[in-house]
């Protein structure tokens, strides 16, 4: 069923939202009214509850099926999280009103930091990026700011080729120079690799791990003792961090920051592209650098320290990365989460997306070639496309054949250095029978692509709202908004 | 663990046809010697005590609804109809990921593009994207921005952009190693901005409705930019004021950026927020975060999916626009349903409440005895200047329960001229009893 | 994509709900202490989540399209209701708590019944009943109550044929005997026949108006004055009083007893069968009858009646019709959609719903044929299936058809004084744009039936989760609850 | 009108299609001299001010919640995880109506299917069908039902019935014209129940755990009753009980109904609720309600539709075995989901967690002076001899903020010799602290 734009069947006379009339006041805008009509067409309250419960009917989403997006982490959203959000105390308090009347949100700020640094064995916690991008760049912004206060001019930033683009992209943001890291064949950092790179020019390191092919980088320590050696910074992506949760703490591993997705690791929704949360962790090599507004922990309790006027010794911020005190909505959340995992949750939480990824592995791993050969994964199994050399199959058009049989396809094509990668991460949430469906799903597939049932795959998804969409022509003369259509073109339909 | 689905006969089950005889053996990459065993933190809870240990929380905050509520500068307390939290909820929405599968993910996808158009009429732009963070870091990327088309390195800030935003440009600035010019704070909003652009200026960010609630004339300034090849940001962190001001677009600005808090989307303590970010046609390549545009697939249907993503950081690296990635879909979502349930005439309305409200509100207090206005035009939002310091006046009325706005010393700490400086907002949600309620109040304890 | 049943997917020893255990006691169970196990297998939070949500996926709802079914009034259900009744002051309150702490209860449920009563023109009204049928067997109790208070011994109900069945069974269920008054050719009733039938036996005559054939009964006002005459009662049937708010008052139109579905007119949601409201009204001469527990608005506020130990002078209910007070959540409901219309927009929606049905009427009348020629209804409008005769169309197959089309069918075979009755009510809820995209999908059904493309009919629906279902089958040898399947037909599997 | 979809163009556009000139013209029908010109009540309302009024109406109540909670008596505050009532307001739950239409509602059928075999399980019966309204009502269906299929008109009720359950009995059968013998009220369940039943016993209805708590052996009572050709009716108002205590089928029950609230549904003031019915399978052509079978559809795969509809109003009329049309669906789906989530093993904990806190609540309370328990056995419930009147001492503990159980001379008024019994409930959400609190406050009181 086809669901037409908002600007198809909205009248901008027609509202569903009423309002009483103010009694007459005289305006004080000065002359600054608006001259011009805005064109914002409006729907009465159940039309636009038809609307968009009909575009929703037209997503796949982790609550109707597995989403086994490889570094993604698209596991169970519990809803008692979203209902804590939603409590007055939490969800309707504002970021400016006295700080004598939010003190619960302030005690509920360095609970999260408590958790979050327990979990990870570093020294303090910069909650306000909005995203891991987002955290990515304070963290790379404190490592910049105490190369400058130790009267260093080191620009460059090492990152392995196997990293999310956001990396390399938030390196450059701020000045970096980006050189890359080669891996080995198996898709881990050579501590040589890198040993050879570092000079005094290098200011830190970024690296994912668990790494992108679901591997744990095991020269870890041995890495970042000789980036400490170098004078430069261990900035560790925490992408994966779903993996290692009450398995390994990244600051006795040498890190100096990490930014945690709470999105990912603890289960905020992830809302068709966001709202995410970047949380980052300091060693104490950097954590006087972490920027405005934070929390300290006095004796008589946590204080949000919001301006520069109200630093301490040692205190020693880089800035601000945002408006107002970061995601608290995500912060009830992703606390919620934890809580109800607790400590034994959390670490069984990461024993079964880890055993749920080498199961998966283990169900396919006859049929589809995995690059470095069989060996146990972390919480994600990486294969490449070897297994279709031959059948006229893409990973693109498996991935999209996927699609016909009810799932989200994998991550495909990432990470870059494997050619036709597919990575597929089931996390925790999923239960047995519904790997053992998949498994078998998968690999009834790739029996059909070796049997020569292409057409399949090329014609595939058949059995979505869309067929396969035109990207080229949509990047050619991109068309970003709606347009009426002109009179003749209306004449013509 | 009611988030696990394995029973351990299930784990068990699993291991065998795995392999290996326990779950440690999976784990033997991580050098033995750093593997932990056991947090210090508590056990797991049930939902019962989960929700006892968060209501314990909430309960020492003072909610926006349970009291007379004045409180703005960049974040507002608006109505939120009920069908916009109960849409943006539905499974199909909230436990979606970016929608990179498009034909499975076209809900997602005509929503964003019904986002832009929407963010694009109220700006009065070309072209908008399909969201950002926050109004202060699309401020930020919209300073970067203009760098890359000017092939300049400094920016002007307005004395009347909001301070938290001017500190998240400067970080930034300063990290990447461009110039920012910050005009003084402008309470009277009587600086002379033009005076600052020159010709090494890759453009002038400025704030209508100020920080302090002043409406500004952004064509003079947007003139004077275009004049020396530089740009006119303009910033509007109170977007339901665009339902009665001329859009920035209308006078001239290059690129608009703000907060959609206001519309659909809780106060939250701050965050998560949308950002706003439109431009113009010419500039879209040079754009940052994501962009959905109109297809058709292969049996020929409209359809939406990512595009120009060429810009991005997947794809570009370290060449990328910007290095954002996850945007804020859900409150776009629930920012393109209000203003769909608004529509333009709804969103009038709400406009004219709002002003009418802060106007019966400005001509009350500013009767009581020293109090005056700052504001010649202003929209829900003004600054008073109170007898004595607006914090400690604001923390006798939290005590009487009146949220009376925020003390402009909260923002610009450390400075005594500006000490006595309240910014007070007022929204549809406040009744005539809550404006009666801060005027008697405040008379009390002045 | 197929579902599983609860049963094939759950195991005993799972459960998606946690407790602590409690601290060692000492069981008071005596001998009753369960020794059989019950057989209830659990699912995690994660797989039930999308276990249901996957079920409700199969559903057609209002909020995803049109929902013409005739005589049910599906209109849109606002959201704002359901946030209202789960305001903890309303939502989580226990009926026997003391009245002292329920006050706003209280006042709700009178304030209810005084729009309920300014709304008919009735003198007082009984809220507990908990759904249509159940206030109509209300509504009759009163009546017998007050029948047997004249010392009299009526034990006829006279029942039109077009009514719905719960009329003549709630009739019967308390003894009476049910007699058929004949319809006019156009549906309605005749004053004379009813006068014909009129006698000492006579308890009461059940009218629904405006009736099930989309018109107003326009003798109404003779047939309540000749019931009386004869000493009977008139109840009335309310589940088409949405035609009629702010249009008629059915106390001025000789009403004694009319029962109000909230799950109708006042909009709260069906649920998929439940539950409704069925507040009963009444008039001066059954008011002393209605049932405990009551609201007497006394000088100083309303006050709950529950016990008859507290009853006054003149108060002589029949007794109870539900443990407690009614249906208190459909209360809110319900109030919250009378406030949101006010006095103003109770109208409207009446008027726009006999426009929409007058509307799809005109669509439709050159095409389809109506039993008793086109005339202006009420806010539904009857079709016969004479418009397919020599088709092969079926009334049973055009419904079907609709499936196919995207709409849920309208109300079928009913009334049964219409043959192949196709009966639409499109509410008030629906655009003129929904109206005009219905009709013009309606219009291409009907020239597809006549065009002789009889197999697309027959087929249908073949776009649905499941196509026709053999009822006959089910009905022979039911199968009531999953059992567990034998060894032997496992293996065969 | 938020609500209307049609702009006055609109509405003129279709009167125009219609041939009328305007909307009166549609209402011809009605006398002119009834039609009705304006209702005296107030003007539409904005959302904003609907929860406004009813949020100060809810201001007026003491929700369970927020203080230390001991009600009972037929109506149990559980704690319903937030994924129940997630799921329940999905449109396509919420909005649908009932499956006549099975090829499109699949999956509420699917749902009541599930929901009839959870209860056939929990209750020991053979069937059971979708729901009735709730526990008092279905009591009273299954006497008629008892009625239907022994030929016979006397229905004996125990005195440990819940009050309000025996009234709605008694006025449906005083109406119909059948005899019923109600014990007195059996608050120490002493009664002898077996003495009463002879040949003209149609059915016994007897509660376990009876509205005093005591928990009831059914065996014998089946024993008898069966010996005349008579049905046991077993009660249960609190079902989580059947998670520790046998099942009444087991015990040889009939027909057995129940009030299913306590899972996944609110309080809500006393409804909506769910009312349970379960019987034997050769009773199931005389059971009232909708019921839910498996078959087939034209391509062979498994389905689910209502069935048995020849017992039902709609298609018998007048020779119906009930004339309920609408049920508590949406209820039934709260139970069902709530029920699925806690499966067998999370039951039997829920129940033991609510025996441990009764007991221990018990020993607290028997201990106080003047205070004795009048109950051998019990689940999470239990009646007190208070030493004064309870209805007084419970708006005493009200007044200090706990709400401590039921008089039982709200339900059996102007009866003296029971004037001073409380019954008193403890569930899962009772902590230590909440008991402490009643105890406290009742040493206070007494």
């Amino acid at each position: 069923i086809e669901e037409a734009l908002l600007f198809e069947i909205g009248r901008n006379d027609v509202t569903g939202v009423d309002f009483d009339d103010p009694a007459p006041f005289t305006e004080r805008l000065g002359k600054h009214a608006r001259k011009s009509s805005i064109d914002l067409p409006g729907l009465s309250e159940p039309e636009a509850m038809r609307h968009y419960v009909r575009l929703s009917q037209k997503n796949y989403s982790i609550d109707s099926g597995l989403y086994p997006l490889g570094s993604c982490t698209m596991k169970h959203n519990p809803r008692i999280n979203e209902k804590m959000a939603r409590l007055p105390g939490l969800g309707d308090i504002h970021p400016l009103q006295p700080l004598s009347t939010v003190q619960g949100a302030v005690e509920l700020m360095a609970e999260l930091g408590r958790w979050l640094l327990e979990m990870t064995g570093m020294t303090s916690v910069a909650l306000s990026p909005k995203a891991g991008a987002h955290g990515e760049l304070c963290g790379m912004m404190a490592i910049k700011a105490a190369v400058r206060a130790k009267g260093e001019n080191r620009n460059i930033v090492l990152v392995p080729e196997s990293a999310h683009g956001t990396n390399p992209a938030t390196a450059a943001a701020i000045g970096f120079k980006v050189v890359t890291v080669p891996a080995r064949p198996d898709g881990t950092v050579d501590p040589e690799a890198v040993k050879a790179l570092l000079s005094p020019e290098v200011a830190a390191i970024m690296l994912t791990n668990p790494n992108t092919c679901g591997l744990f980088e095991r020269d870890v320590v041995e890495i970042a003792a000789a980036v400490h050696a170098a004078g430069a910074f261990f900035y560790c992506d925490g992408a994966n961090f779903n993996a290692i949760v009450g398995k390994a703490k990244v600051g006795e591993l040498g890190v100096d920051a990490m930014h945690i997705n709470l999105h990912k690791t603890f289960s905020t929704p992830h809302g068709g592209g966001g709202p995410g949360a970047g949380p980052v962790v300091f060693s104490e090599r950097l954590s006087a650098f972490a920027p405005l507004p934070f929390i300290r922990v006095e004796a008589d309790g946590p204080v949000l320290v919001e301006n520069e006027s109200e630093l301490q010794a040692g205190e020693t911020p880089f800035g601000r990365m945002v408006a107002f005190h970061g995601q608290m909505g995500m912060f009830v959340r992703a606390l919620s989460y934890m809580l109800s995992h607790g400590a034994d949750g959390l670490q069984q939480a990461s024993e079964d997306a880890v055993l749920n990824a080498n199961y998966v592995r283990a169900g396919l791993r006859d049929l589809m070639s995995q690059p470095s050969g069989d060996r146990t994964c972390m919480h994600e199994v990486l294969f490449d496309d070897t297994f279709l050399d031959g059948t006229g199959v893409t990973t693109l058009d498996f991935a999209k054949a996927m699609i016909d049989e009810g799932y989200h396809p994998m991550t495909m094509y990432f990470p870059l250095v494997v050619h036709g990668a597919m990575l597929i991460e089931p996390t925790e949430s999923e239960s047995k029978a519904s790997l053992d469906l998949f498994v078998a799903t998968l690999r009834d597939l790739v029996m059909k692509a070796k049997s020569g049932d292409v057409e399949r795959f090329h014609q595939a998804p058949l059995y979505a709202p869309r067929r396969r969409l035109d990207e080229t022509r949509a990047a050619r003369s991109p068309k970003l908004k709606w347009e009426k259509p002109e009179p003749w073109s209306e004449a013509a339909e | 663990m009611r988030f696990l689905p394995h029973s351990d006969t299930d784990r068990q089950a699993m291991l065998a046809s795995i392999g290996v005889a326990s779950v440690d053996d999976l784990f033997t990459d991580i050098p033995a010697d750093l593997r932990v065993h056991g947090l210090d933190l508590p056990k797991a809870a049930s939902e019962i005590s989960v929700e006892r240990t968060l209501g314990r929380l909430a309960a020492r905050n003072m909610p926006a609804s349970s009291v007379p509520f004045f409180v703005g500068a960049g974040a507002y307390k608006h109505h939120v109809p009920a069908t916009v939290d109960h849409l943006i909820q539905r499974s199909e929405f909230l436990t979606s990921y970016t929608p990179y599968q498009p034909e499975i993910t076209q809900g997602t996808l005509q929503v964003l593009f019904e986002f832009q158009t929407q963010v694009a009429h109220l700006t009065g732009m070309d072209v908008a994207n399909a969201s950002m963070y926050d109004g202060s870091t699309a401020t930020a990327e919209a300073v970067l921005m203009a760098h890359r088309v000017t092939k300049r390195k400094k920016a002007i800030l307005s004395g009347g952009l909001h301070p938290h935003y001017r500190a998240v440009v400067e970080s930034l600035s300063d990290m990447a190693g461009d110039v920012v010019a910050a005009l003084p704070a402008d309470p009277t909003s009587t600086e002379d901005i033009l005076a600052t652009i020159d010709k090494d200026t890759s453009c002038v960010v400025v704030q209508s409705p100020s920080v302090y609630g002043h409406l500004i004339d952004l064509a003079p300034i947007a003139a004077k930019a275009h004049e020396v090849g530089a740009l006119l940001v303009a910033v509007v962190t109170e977007i339901v004021s665009l339902g009665l001001v001329e859009s920035p677009g209308a006078q001239g600005a290059d690129i608009v950026v703000g907060e959609g808090q206001s519309i659909g989307n809780p106060l939250t303590f701050g965050g998560p927020y949308v950002g706003l970010f439109a431009t113009r046609q010419k500039y879209v390549r040079q754009m940052p975060g994501r962009l959905c545009g109109e297809t058709v697939d292969a049996e020929g249907r409209r359809g939406f999916v990512l595009t120009l993503s060429t810009r991005e950081q997947h794809i570009r690296r370290d060449k990328a626009t910007s290095n954002i990635c996850t945007n804020s879909g859900l409150c776009a979502l629930a920012f393109t349903i209000h203003m769909t349930l608004l529509g333009e005439a709804g969103l009038v309305r709400l406009a004219r409440i709002n002003h009418a409200n802060a106007v019966r509100l400005a001509d009350s207090l500013s009767e009581l005895p020293g109090v005056s206005l700052l504001n010649d035009s202003f929209f829900n939002e003004f600054t008073l200047r109170l007898p004595g310091d607006a914090a400690a006046i604001v923390e006798g009325l939290a005590a009487k329960g009146v949220l009376a706005g925020v003390p402009v010393s909260r923002l610009e700490p450390g400075k005594p001229e500006l000490a006595n400086l309240l910014i007070v907002a007022s929204t549809e949600v406040n009744t005539d009893e809550d404006r009666a309620a801060l005027v008697a109040a405040l008379r009390e304890v002045l």
